[in-house]
Formats: C-alpha cells, sequence, structure tokens
C-alpha cells in the first residue's frame, strides 16, 4: 500500500484553511488498483480525478490515493486506516464490484459519503442502497441493459450470450435479457480469467446464432476477440464498453473493428466539458481518455459542485449539494435518480481506427434516460 | 462436428500445455527443482515477442526474441539464483521462486507499463481454413498443434539420440555418477535450465498471439503446468504429453458436455452455471483422482 | 509350541526380469542365531525387507509365532515384535540418543496420540529407553544428538532401539558394517547376550563374527537358499566354499 | 531450551508492545494492523505444525483459511438476515458470537483436512505440494460459483461478531482476541511438539522407514497433524473474517497459501515463534516498502530471495538463541 498525499498548492491551501467562511477543505481518500494485471483502471481513474482537480484548481481538496491490489481484504483494510487515521471526509475510487461490496457498506454506515467513479453492484442500488452513497458511473447492468436494447433495435433475435462464471457475469446476461427480446441461442458462462476460448467459439459457431453478446472485462476480452477474429466465425459482435476501452483497444488491433458497443461516454460526445476534458487529458497525460477517466474525472467535479455549495462537516446541506449533480458532466445531460445513481444516456459506439490509433465513434442511442431496474427496491 | 472441433480444441490446449510442461518436467527430472517462476519465463517471451514483432513488424524475429529472451533470462536466472538451490529442500525451492514471481512480475510492468501490449498473427497464419469433413478450423491453431508435435519429437530426439541427451538421462538417474563421468555438471544444468526456459517463452509467444500478453499471465498456465507433469509423473517427457493431452482434452470437453449433461435434468441457466463451475474444477479431480490411484503420476519413477 | 518362531516358505519377488528372491525357505528357531550370508547383490537386502514388510513378496507365506503376517504392514510386523536394524545407520539424526530409544520404546508401547505432556518428563518412555541403552553400552551418552555420535556409537544405537521394541525376534542387518576389530568385537559379545533375549536371524559380512555368533547358517547366491546347516557343515560345504567363501578368503 | 524460550516471548511481545504503544499515540490504523499481524502469525503457527514439525509441505493451506473465514461469514450474515443456515437434515440457526462461531469453523475445518489430508498424503514430496494445491484450486473455484454466498465478489456481513465482555470494534479489544488466540495455539504447538505425538511425528519426518520400523504408522501421525495445523489455520481464517467483516475466494487463493508460507520461512520453519517474527516483518515490509514505489512487490521478491539464499533459517535463525530445536 502506497501513501501519497497530493497536496495540490500547499501554499494556497494553507492560507485557505485559516481564513474563508464556509469554505473548508475536504479529505478525500481514494481506494484504486494501482498493481497487478487491474492496474490500468484504477490509473485512468485517479488521473481523470486528479486531472479535474487539477484543471478547477481545487488547492483545498487533499486527496490520499492508496493501492487495494485488487483484493477486498487489502481494501477493507486500507478503508479503515483512511477512516480511523486519516479521518477522511469522502471516499471514493473503487474500480471493482466485490471490493466495493465489501468496503462501501461499511464506510457509509461510519458516516462518511462515497462516491463510486466505476463499480455499480445491484445490491447497492437496490435494498442495500444509503443516503451517502453515490455512484458516479452507472449501475452495473445498464450497459448490458443497452446492448440488449441495440441489439433488438439492430433486428437481432438469436443471440448467443457468454459471461464469466461469477456474480457480474451473471449480471450481465440478467441484464441483456433486461431489454433483449429474441431468442437465446446458447448461454455459456466461462471460468473467470480464462484466456482460452476455442472451445466457446466452437458452440458459437455450431448455435446458429444471429449475433453474439458477451461480456468478458480485461485480459479476457482481449483473447476472445483476437481468438473470435481468427476462427471465420463472423457472426457479429455486441458487448459492453468494457472490452472496447481506450487502453485495451490496442492490444486488440484490428480484430475489435468494426465491432458495436454499449457506452455511457465516448471521447467524441459533442459538449463543451467533454471537448475540454478530452483535449486536457490528452495534454496532461499524452494519450487518449477511457471510459474509466471519463469518470473518475466526473466524480471529482461532482465532488467540486457540491463543495461549491455547502460544508461536508453539514452532512445533510452536503448530500443535498450532491443530489443536485450540479456540474457539468462530460456526458453531458446527468442527474441522480432516488436511489442515487445515475440517468443517463446510454450510447451506441463502433470501433473504429484513426491512423494508427484504435478508438470508438458514436453510431446512435441505445437508450434514453435510463435509470436502473433496482431502484423500487431503494428505501432510503 | 462440434465435437470434433472440441477435440481439436483440446488436442491444441494440450500442445500448449505440453510446451510448457515439457520446461518445467525436465528441469525437475535432471535437477530436482520445483519451479514455480516458470510462468513468468512464459510471460518474458510472450513480451519479448511483442515488443520486437511491433518495433520490427515481423512475427517471425518476435518468435526468434522470446526464445533468446527467456532463454537468456533462464541463464541469468539459474546462475544467479537457481544454482544455490539445487541442494536445498523442496520447501526453500518453493518459496525462493515464489520471490522470483514477484520480481519478474513487477518488473515486467515497471518496464512495459501496465496495460496489455498488441501482439496479433502474422497474416500467412490467420484466418481459418476447411479441414476434410467441412469443418472450418483456425489456421494458427493447427500450427501450434504443429509446433508441439515437432517440439515433442524434436525433445524425443534429444534426449534418445544426442550426447547432451545421454547426459541428461544420466542426471536423472543418477547425479554423482554424471560429475564422476567428468561432465561438466553446472553447464550441463545451466543449459537444460535454458533449454526449458525457451520452451516456455515460445509458449508464451505462441500463446500470447491468440490471447492477450499481460502482466500474470503466466500464473494460471503454471499451476495448469503442475498439474499436468504431476498426472504425468514428474521427470517424464512421454508422461508431460500424454498427461497435457489428456487435460487439455478433459477441459475442453468437460466444458462443452458438461452444462449440456446437466441441462437433461435441471433448468437450463442452472445447468449453465453449475456446468461451468464443475467444468472448472474437472481437471483437478482428474488429479486428484490419478493419483490417489497412482501416486507417482502415470509414467512417474520417483517422488 | 513350536520350536520355529519365523517360518519362510517359498518367497519369490521379482523386479521386472530380475529374480531378487527365488524360493527361499527358512526358518529362525528359539534362542538361536541364525546368520545369513552371501555375496553382494545376492538379495540378501531384499529378503530382509519382505520380512520386516517393507516389500510385498511376489509368492510365498511368512508366519511369525504361527500367524500369518503376509497382509500386515512393516508398523504392524514391528509391533509383533519383530525387531530390526539398518544396513546403514537409520536413526533420526537431529534427536538424542535418549529420544531415538524412546521412539522406539514408544512404538512398542502404544500411546503415541498423546500430546500434551512432555515426553522427556514421561517416566514410562525415558526409564526403558536409558535402560535399553546402557544396555547396548552407550551409558552416559544419552543426550547426545545421534548426529554427532561416532559411527561405532550409533551402530550401537542401532541395537538398543532394537532391544527397546520389546522384541520376540530380531533381524539384524550387517551390525559390524564399517566397525572396527575392536569395536566388532564389542559388538559381538552384545550380540553373543542378546540371543538370551530373543532369537536373531543376522545378516552379517564379518566371517569371524558369523562364525563365532551363529548356530547355524543359510547362503544366498543369486536369489537362492543354496545351502543351510550348522557352521561346521556350512564351512565344509563345497559348493558353498565355490560360490563363495573361495571369493571372500 | 531456556533461551529459545526467552526468545518466543520476546518476539511475541513485541507484536503486543507495538499494538500497546500504537494505541496510547492514538494510531488506531497501526493496531488494526498489529491485529492483522496477529492473525497471520496463527495462520502460519497451524501450518508450521504441518511443515514445520511434520515436514508436509502443504501448498495448499489457503483452502483451509478460506474454510474458516466461510463458515464465520455465512453463519454472520444468517444471523444478521434472520435465517438458517441449514434447514435439513435438521435446522442450524446463524450466530454472531465468536464463542459458537470458532468452534463451528474448527469442526468444518477439521473435516475438510480430514479428507484432503486422506487423500493427499498417499502422495509424498513434490506430488504432495501439487496435490494439496489442487484440492485449494478446487475449492477456489467452487466458492467463486457459488452465487448464494456471493461468488467471486464474496460475503459482506458489516458487523463485526461480538464476544462477551468485549467490544471487539474497538481495534484493540479486537487485538487482545486475536493475541490471546495466538498466545494459546502457541502454548499448545509448544507443547504439543514436545510430546509423545510430536516425538514420533517429528521422527516421522526425519526418518519415516524408522519410524515404521519402530510399530508406528506415520500416516496416522501425519493426518493428525494435518488436521490439527488445519483447525488453527481455520480459526485464523474465522479472526480474519472477522477483521474485514468480510470474505471472498481470495481467501482460498493460491497466493494466500503461498503468503502463508512465507510468514512460516521469512520467521524460521519449525521454531515456534517463526511465525510471528515472520507475519510481522511481512506487514512491516508491505507498509515500508509500499511507501518507497509502486513496485514494491518486486523489492518484497527481491529479499524474500535473499533470506532463502542467505539466510535459511529466517528471521530467527539470524538470531542469538535461535537455532532450530527439536
Amino acid at each position: 500500500m502506497k501513501a501519497r498525499t497530493i497536496l495540490l498548492g500547499t501554499l494556497a491551501a494553507l492560507a485557505l484553511g485559516a481564513g474563508a467562511a464556509g469554505a473548508e477543505g475536504i479529505k478525500v481518500g481514494m481506494i484504486t488498483t494501482l498493481s497487478g494485471g487491474g492496474a490500468g483502471l484504477g490509473i485512468d481513474v485517479r488521473d481523470g480525478f486528479l486531472l479535474a482537480l487539477k484543471m478547477a484548481g481545487a488547492t483545498d481538496v487533499e486527496a490520499v490515493i492508496e493501492d487495494d491490489q485488487q483484493k477486498p481484504d487489502i481494501a477493507v483494510q486500507i478503508a479503515d486506516k483512511m477512516i480511523q487515521s486519516d479521518q477522511v471526509d469522502v471516499l471514493t475510487g473503487i474500480i471493482w464490484s466485490n471490493l466495493a461490496m465489501a468496503v462501501v457498506p461499511a464506510a457509509v454506515a461510519q458516516g462518511k459519503f462515497y462516491l463510486s467513479p466505476n463499480a455499480g453492484p445491484s445490491a447497492l442500488a437496490g435494498s442495500g442502497c444509503d443516503k451517502n452513497y453515490f455512484n458516479v458511473a452507472w449501475q452495473n447492468d445498464n450497459l448490458h441493459e443497452a446492448a440488449g436494447a441495440y441489439a433488438n433495435s439492430a433486428g437481432y433475435n438469436n443471440s448467443f450470450m457468454l459471461a464469466p462464471n461469477y456474480p457480474a457475469g451473471t449480471d450481465a446476461i440478467t441484464g441483456y435479457k433486461r431489454f433483449y427480446t429474441g431468442a437465446a441461442a446458447g448461454e455459456v458462462y466461462t471460468q473467470l480469467g480464462q484466456t482460452d476460448y476455442a472451445a466457446e467459439i466452437a458452440q458459437i459457431r455450431a448455435s446458429g446464432a444471429d449475433s453474439v453478446f458477451f461480456f468478458l472485462p480485461g485480459g479476457m476480452g482481449i483473447a476472445f476477440m483476437k481468438q473470435y477474429a481468427e476462427s471465420g466465425v463472423g457472426i457479429p459482435l455486441v458487448g459492453p464498453a468494457f472490452s472496447f476501452d481506450q487502453n485495451i483497444l490496442q492490444a486488440v488491433g484490428d480484430a475489435a473493428l468494426g465491432v458495436r458497443n454499449t457506452s455511457q461516454w465516448n471521447k467524441d460526445l459533442d459538449n463543451a466539458a467533454n471537448a475540454a476534458f478530452v483535449a486536457a487529458f490528452q495534454a496532461e497525460y499524452n494519450r487518449l481518455p477511457s471510459l474509466y477517466a471519463s469518470q473518475g474525472y466526473d466524480t471529482a467535479n461532482l465532488l467540486l459542485s457540491a463543495k461549491a455549495k455547502a460544508d461536508v462537516a453539514d452532512q445533510d446541506a452536503f448530500r443535498a449539494a450532491l443530489e443536485a449533480a450540479d456540474f457539468a458532466s462530460t456526458r453531458g445531460d446527468f442527474k441522480f435518480g432516488p436511489n442515487h445513481h445515475p440517468i443517463q444516456d446510454i450510447y451506441v459506439r463502433e470501433v473504429v481506427k484513426e491512423g494508427d490509433i484504435y478508438t470508438n465513434k458514436l453510431v446512435g442511442v441505445a437508450l434514453e434516460d435510463r435509470g436502473d431496474a433496482y431502484v423500487d427496491e431503494c428505501k432510503m | 462436428m462440434l465435437l470434433a472441433e472440441q477435440a481439436l480444441n483440446g488436442l491444441q490446449y494440450g500442445m500448449m500445455l505440453f510446451l510448457m510442461a515439457a520446461g518445467l518436467t525436465l528441469v525437475f527430472g535432471v535437477m530436482g527443482l520445483i519451479n514455480l517462476a516458470h510462468g513468468s519465463l512464459y510471460m518474458l517471451g510472450a513480451f519479448a515477442c511483442a515488443w520486437v514483432a511491433a518495433a520490427t513488424g515481423s512475427f517471425a524475429l518476435g518468435l526468434a526474441a522470446s526464445l533468446a529472451a527467456a532463454a537468456a533470462a533462464g541463464v541469468l536466472v539459474e546462475v544467479a539464483v537457481i544454482r544455490r538451490l539445487y541442494a536445498r529442500d523442496h520447501l526453500e525451492q518453493v518459496l525462493a521462486t515464489f520471490a522470483l514471481i514477484l520480481v519478474f512480475s513487477e518488473g515486467t510492468r515497471w518496464v512495459f507499463g501496465s496495460f496489455p501490449l498488441y501482439l496479433t498473427l502474422p497474416a500467412a497464419l490467420s484466418g481459418a481454413v476447411t479441414l476434410p469433413g467441412g469443418l472450418q478450423y483456425p489456421l494458427f491453431r493447427l500450427a501450434i498443434i504443429g509446433v508441439g508435435a515437432a517440439v515433442a519429437v524434436g525433445l524425443w530426439l534429444l534426449i534418445a539420440r544426442t550426447r547432451l541427451g545421454i547426459r541428461i538421462r544420466a542426471g536423472e538417474a543418477d547425479r554423482e555418477m554424471v560429475a564422476a563421468l567428468g561432465v561438466d555438471i553446472a553447464r550441463l544444468y545451466t543449459l537444460v535450465f535454458a533449454l526449458g526456459a525457451a520452451l516456455a517463452g515460445l509458449a508464451g509467444a505462441l500463446v500470447g498471439t491468440i490471447q492477450s500478453v499481460q502482466v500474470g499471465m503466466g500464473e494460471p498456465v503454471l499451476i495448469l503446468a503442475f498439474v499436468v507433469i504431476v498426472i504425468g509423473g514428474i521427470g517424464s517427457i512421454k508422461g508431460a504429453l500424454v498427461a497435457a493431452l489428456l487435460v487439455g482434452l478433459t477441459d475442453a470437453l468437460g466444458k462443452a458436455l458438461l452444462p449440456a449433461l446437466f441441462a437433461r435434468f435441471m433448468e437450463v441457466s442452472a445447468a449453465n452455471g453449475i456446468g461451468a463451475a464443475l467444468g472448472s474444477m474437472l481437471i483437478y479431480i482428474l488429479m486428484a483422482g490419478v493419483l490417489i490411484w497412482r501416486p507417482q503420476g502415470l509414467y512417474g519413477a520417483r517422488g | 509350541m513350536s520350536d520355529v518362531i519365523l517360518n519362510i516358505r517359498g518367497l519369490e519377488k521379482s523386479f521386472g526380469a530380475l529374480k531378487a528372491t527365488d524360493g527361499v525357505t527358512l526358518d529362525l528357531r528359539r534362542g538361536e542365531i541364525h546368520a545369513l550370508i552371501g555375496p553382494n547383490g545376492a538379495g540378501k537386502s531384499t529378503l530382509i525387507k519382505q520380512i520386516t514388510g517393507e516389500l510385498r513378496q511376489d509368492r510365498g507365506t511368512i508366519t511369525f509365532e504361527g500367524q500369518a503376517i503376509d497382509t500386515l504392514d512393516a508398523a504392524a510386523r514391528a509391533r509383533l515384535g519383530l525387531a530390526r536394524s539398518f544396513q546403514v545407520s537409520s536413526v533420526v539424526p537431529e534427536f538424542t540418543a535418549l529420544e531415538n530409544t524412546m521412539l522406539a520404546v514408544l512404538g512398542a508401547g502404544g500411546g503415541v496420540f498423546r500430546f500434551l505432556r512432555p515426553a522427556l518428563q514421561d517416566r514410562a518412555l525415558t526409564d526403558p529407553a536409558r535402560f535399553h541403552l546402557e544396555q547396548a553400552g552407550l551409558a552416559g551418552r544419552e543426550g547426545v544428538p545421534a548426529s554427532t555420535l561416532s559411527h561405532g556409537e550409533r551402530r550401537r544405537l542401532e541395537i538398543a532401539m532394537a532391544l527397546a521394541m520389546r522384541p520376540r525376534a530380531f533381524l539384524l542387518d550387517e551390525p559390524m558394517a564399517g566397525m572396527g576389530a575392536e569395536g566388532a568385537r564389542d559388538l559381538t559379545a552384545i550380540l553373543s547376550d542378546l540371543r538370551a533375549e530373543a532369537p536373531i536371524l543376522l545378516v552379517e559380512h564379518d566371517m569371524d563374527a558369523v562364525f563365532a555368533l551363529a548356530d547355524r547358517i543359510s547362503v544366498l547366491v543369486y536369489g537362492r537358499i543354496i545351502a543351510t546347516g550348522p557352521v561346521a557343515e556350512i564351512r565344509a560345504n563345497p559348493e558353498v566354499r565355490r560360490s563363495y567363501l573361495g571369493e571372500e578368503a | 531450551m531456556r533461551r529459545v524460550a526467552i526468545l518466543n516471548a520476546t518476539v511475541f511481545a513485541a507484536l503486543v508492545a507495538v499494538a500497546l504503544v500504537a494505541h496510547l499515540a492514538g494510531a488506531p490504523y497501526v493496531v488494526t494492523l498489529a491485529t492483522k499481524a496477529a492473525i497471520f502469525a496463527l495462520a502460519g503457527v497451524g501450518l508450521n505444525l504441518a511443515l514445520g514439525y511434520g515436514g508436509m509441505v502443504s501448498f495448499g493451506h489457503a483452502v483451509f483459511f478460506g474454510i474458516g473465514g466461510y463458515v464465520t461469514g455465512i453463519f454472520a450474515s444468517h444471523a444478521a438476515a434472520g435465517t438458517p443456515v441449514l434447514t435439513f437434515p435438521f435446522t442450524v440457526a446463524g450466530s454472531a458470537e465468536m464463542l459458537g462461531l470458532w468452534p463451528m469453523a474448527m469442526v468444518v475445518t477439521a473435516l475438510a483436512a480430514l479428507v484432503i489430508g486422506a487423500l493427499s498424503l498417499r502422495t509424498s514430496g513434490v506430488y504432495f505440494i501439487m496435490v494439496t494445491l489442487a484440492f485449494a484450486q478446487m475449492v477456489y473455484y467452487f466458492a467463486i460459483s457459488w452465487r448464494a454466498y456471493g461468488g467471486e465478489d464474496g460475503l459482506s456481513f458489516y458487523v463485526r461478531n461480538s464476544f462477551p465482555g468485549l467490544n471487539t470494534f474497538a481495534p484493540l479489544q479486537f487485538f487482545a482476541i486475536a493475541a490471546g488466540l495466538l498466545a494459546l495455539a502457541m502454548g499448545f504447538s509448544a507443547l504439543v511438539t514436545r510430546s509423545r505425538f510430536g516425538l514420533a511425528l517429528q521422527a516421522a519426518r526425519a526418518n519415516r522407514q524408522r519410524v515404521m520400523a519402530s510399530g508406528i504408522r506415520p500416516f496416522a501421525l501425519q493426518l493428525t497433524a494435518f488436521v490439527l495445523s488445519a483447525v488453527i489455520v481455520g480459526l485464523a481464517g474465522s479472526l480474519y473474517a472477522d477483521l474485514n467483516r468480510f470474505v471472498s475466494p481470495a481467501m482460498l487463493s493460491w497466493h494466500m497459501s503461498g503468503e502463508i508460507m512465507v510468514f512460516v520461512i521469512l520467521g524460521g520453519v519449525g521454531r515456534l515463534a517463526g511465525p510471528v517474527a515472520g507475519a510481522g516483518v511481512f506487514i512491516l515490509l508491505e507498509q515500508v516498502l509500499g511507501g518507497v514505489s509502486e513496485y514494491w512487490q518486486a523489492l518484497l521478491g527481491l529479499l524474500l530471495l535473499a533470506i532463502v539464499l542467505y539466510a535459511p533459517g529466517g528471521i530467527l535463525g539470524l538470531l542469538p538463541g535461535g537455532r532450530r530445536h527439536v
């Protein structure tokens, strides 16, 4: 675990801390994945978050950043440390649903705010929702639901569905089927971390499907797409944005070209906040921003918008300020539903090549103003 | 047709495991060393191949680089660390090579970053071919089966027909005697270790081509390779080949057939879940079964 | 009650094409020392291992005190009172002489599964162990780790451990191996006394010791017993002289 | 012998002192870290019984750590939800009482160890290492697919289980529980290794043939030691679940098995206080190196390597009085 306290404009912070009425600083604890195989996602969330602070010149936001190594037990221990020793006001940063489930309930029970920049497990949207928990990204099912809606509009009616055999995988297929109205040509759960999909591709070939929905995050998706492209099966693929993320696409290469995927964000979304973000991110880090970077960036801006309106010590006022979501999101329109999960448009993108870089371009809207399926179970 | 394709998949998977397991079992057979860092050499091969292929645009050069880099790393590690472990017990070997995994993984991440690298097929090997019977199958997977078979034959020739092979066999039988015969035992060991490392690097490059090149890619394969050599009998190349094919076929066919089997008497999505869970446990069940039946593995001579 | 305590009938054991034991029939009677001799590679160790239960014979039977023991494992045979010593000293090197002997007492007396009381304060173990160490001529050496005992002392420790097994019969596998002339003489005296405790099947290369100790001798060559009889008869047997003593002399 | 006892007591006292000083200095997170060290040390003491004294190199002890954790998590989550754990063949209610959960975790672990041990002990050497790993992987994949209890996501139970007379949420009081159990386990381990059983077990490690010739079956000895070892590791797993109020398949992974092994070897194999020193130093390194570099695991690897190559007796082997006692 690395403790790196980042003080932005230390002197200014000291000056502000001494004076300005009602403008108390905020201490944010960011628990995210910075080492191991999943480090890319955490680094993007962190970079997006810090970029927003820098652009806003937010000198009185102190961010304590620690690496959870993608291990839930480590994440819990860091959360304990941040709450007990660092005495942070707000927690954020967790990438993975299982880590969020381990950390969030205990953190909000101890009166801390939690802003999720990525994970949105159904339990935290439904019966386990909490007044201090805000999800700035999506409920886990959203992008899958959008994929299902897109499959309908594309005229698919015999989908083959593929996901790893773990809770997020089953949620993915559930989410897809919530909107998809056609038949199931097959429904296959693969081993988590599996990297050879020859057996599944054989089943797809034999299934007579007209489309393939898949949710295989990280290296699993890279492996699947490369092997799928080699197999000559050629049935159209559709999936959530996670396998078509900016970082991953470069490793997949041509195999991903032309694939339609669903996302609540893309770098060519036409709004001022997004244009500023994309330009600043490229200037600062010399790479294209990813979905995760945009989520980290939005999370920071949400926090800043609330801080401008209320003191974090006044929990009710601060919560109301968060609920208002009065910030310029990179996604354009953005608001929270009653369970503090986003209500937002979800788009269809297509993988294209711009020069040497693989990236996505928007091709349409899959779902408009989509909330989530669990909101009615939430009693706040 | 589906079954035939799954059998081919199993064969290809088995050949890939064999490339990993051959080096591992050779090193154990000759030096009595249990090397957890074998998966790191596999990862290194994949990264070297991806990096050189990207820099030169030639997949063949990438493959050569994977062999060279893994063999070089093998020599380096053998001379610096492994050499001191031959006389130690398995426990210390496990710990030291576990430490090597940490060093290799984080070192690779430091050099190449946290994001997966791009590595793809050369045009000549991409796409699918139509086999007799009308089955479409990816050419590259056929190529892996071919490489695996070639390595198996090559290893057999090496061990049965060459002077190095005689020394390797003698080393397996009796270490003191080899030394007494005036063979430079240190050089022999370094050579065998480098050979094993190069095979792992080759496997990493081939597999990285169709999967993904990323830090930590070696660990799941490492455990499977251990399963293979334990089923085959540690130290036996023939055992490694037979067991690798057995594991490959069990895995591919199990995953394909189990959900269908369960679907006969339960609801489809539950059957899929349970079938998949059991499918992923299947090779470990196979291994436990083999060891309970034959504690020394199929072709094993000693524990 | 029969005079024969250990009865081996038609024992056979093959390793691949090699017949290591080829129809061996042998007995051990109460009160005697029966020496088993034969050139290197004759199959003596293989035979001993079948008697102790470390190897299972292919054919033939072994009876001990009238009971067939073919299906028992080594530990069960040891508990019946078939005590062995090893050709190459096989003690626990990091244990002291006392602890090694306590192990044998423990095996013979049972009660292994007691977890809380320190064994070194358990007189039921330490007293017999000290007694047998003294019997084997190791008085005063109890606290010395076996790894630092001299070669001769380790051979004695083997004897002490065999004694501690409360044996009904001894199987001693080359107890004199590697000992100097003086040590061998001392040990010969000790073994001679052992005869009073239990009969001994003695595998030995030291012909002086064999002729001094043995009541009967069996000669094993290429897995077969070529002769069995009293010392004088074996000495005179021409086949034995040719095939074995001739080489040795 | 006396010096060894002093060394053991010193190592344990150092751990307690760290927790106390941290508490007084107002650093509750350090107390939590000390608790983590105590729990890992407990797991190490358990593994040491099999590995150090019994000579059984188990690469699958995470399975017992995880089972202990899951039993605790499952009972606690049912207690929170007010549902029974089992309704068939008899009803078993959930529980949030540590004194009830510990025996439950230990019994389930013991049963698992009995089966795994009985099958694994048919093999030896490298085969044993690998077959124990295989069993752990089996259970790991099972846990990942077991959706009723969270699968890969794991299982949270939010509230630490209770212990009569103590507030388990107070870091120092929870530390006291963990340290108390650690002391008990060390005491138990010290007695067992000196007992008749311990004598025979250590003989079986050093010379199996001799033990057979003495009329004792090594299998029964080793299986018993394997089960005892697993039970202690299972208890540690139960505490670890409570420390985090959370269990997940990560507790069952082969990395966990490797880490428990590292605690033992880092501290010193077959030494009573070895796992305590090992776990303590491991967590210290994690904190210190983590502050130095993002790639701290590489540094940790190099350090471990140095220990294996140049200090095979572990940390305690470097100290006076640290000679391995039989």
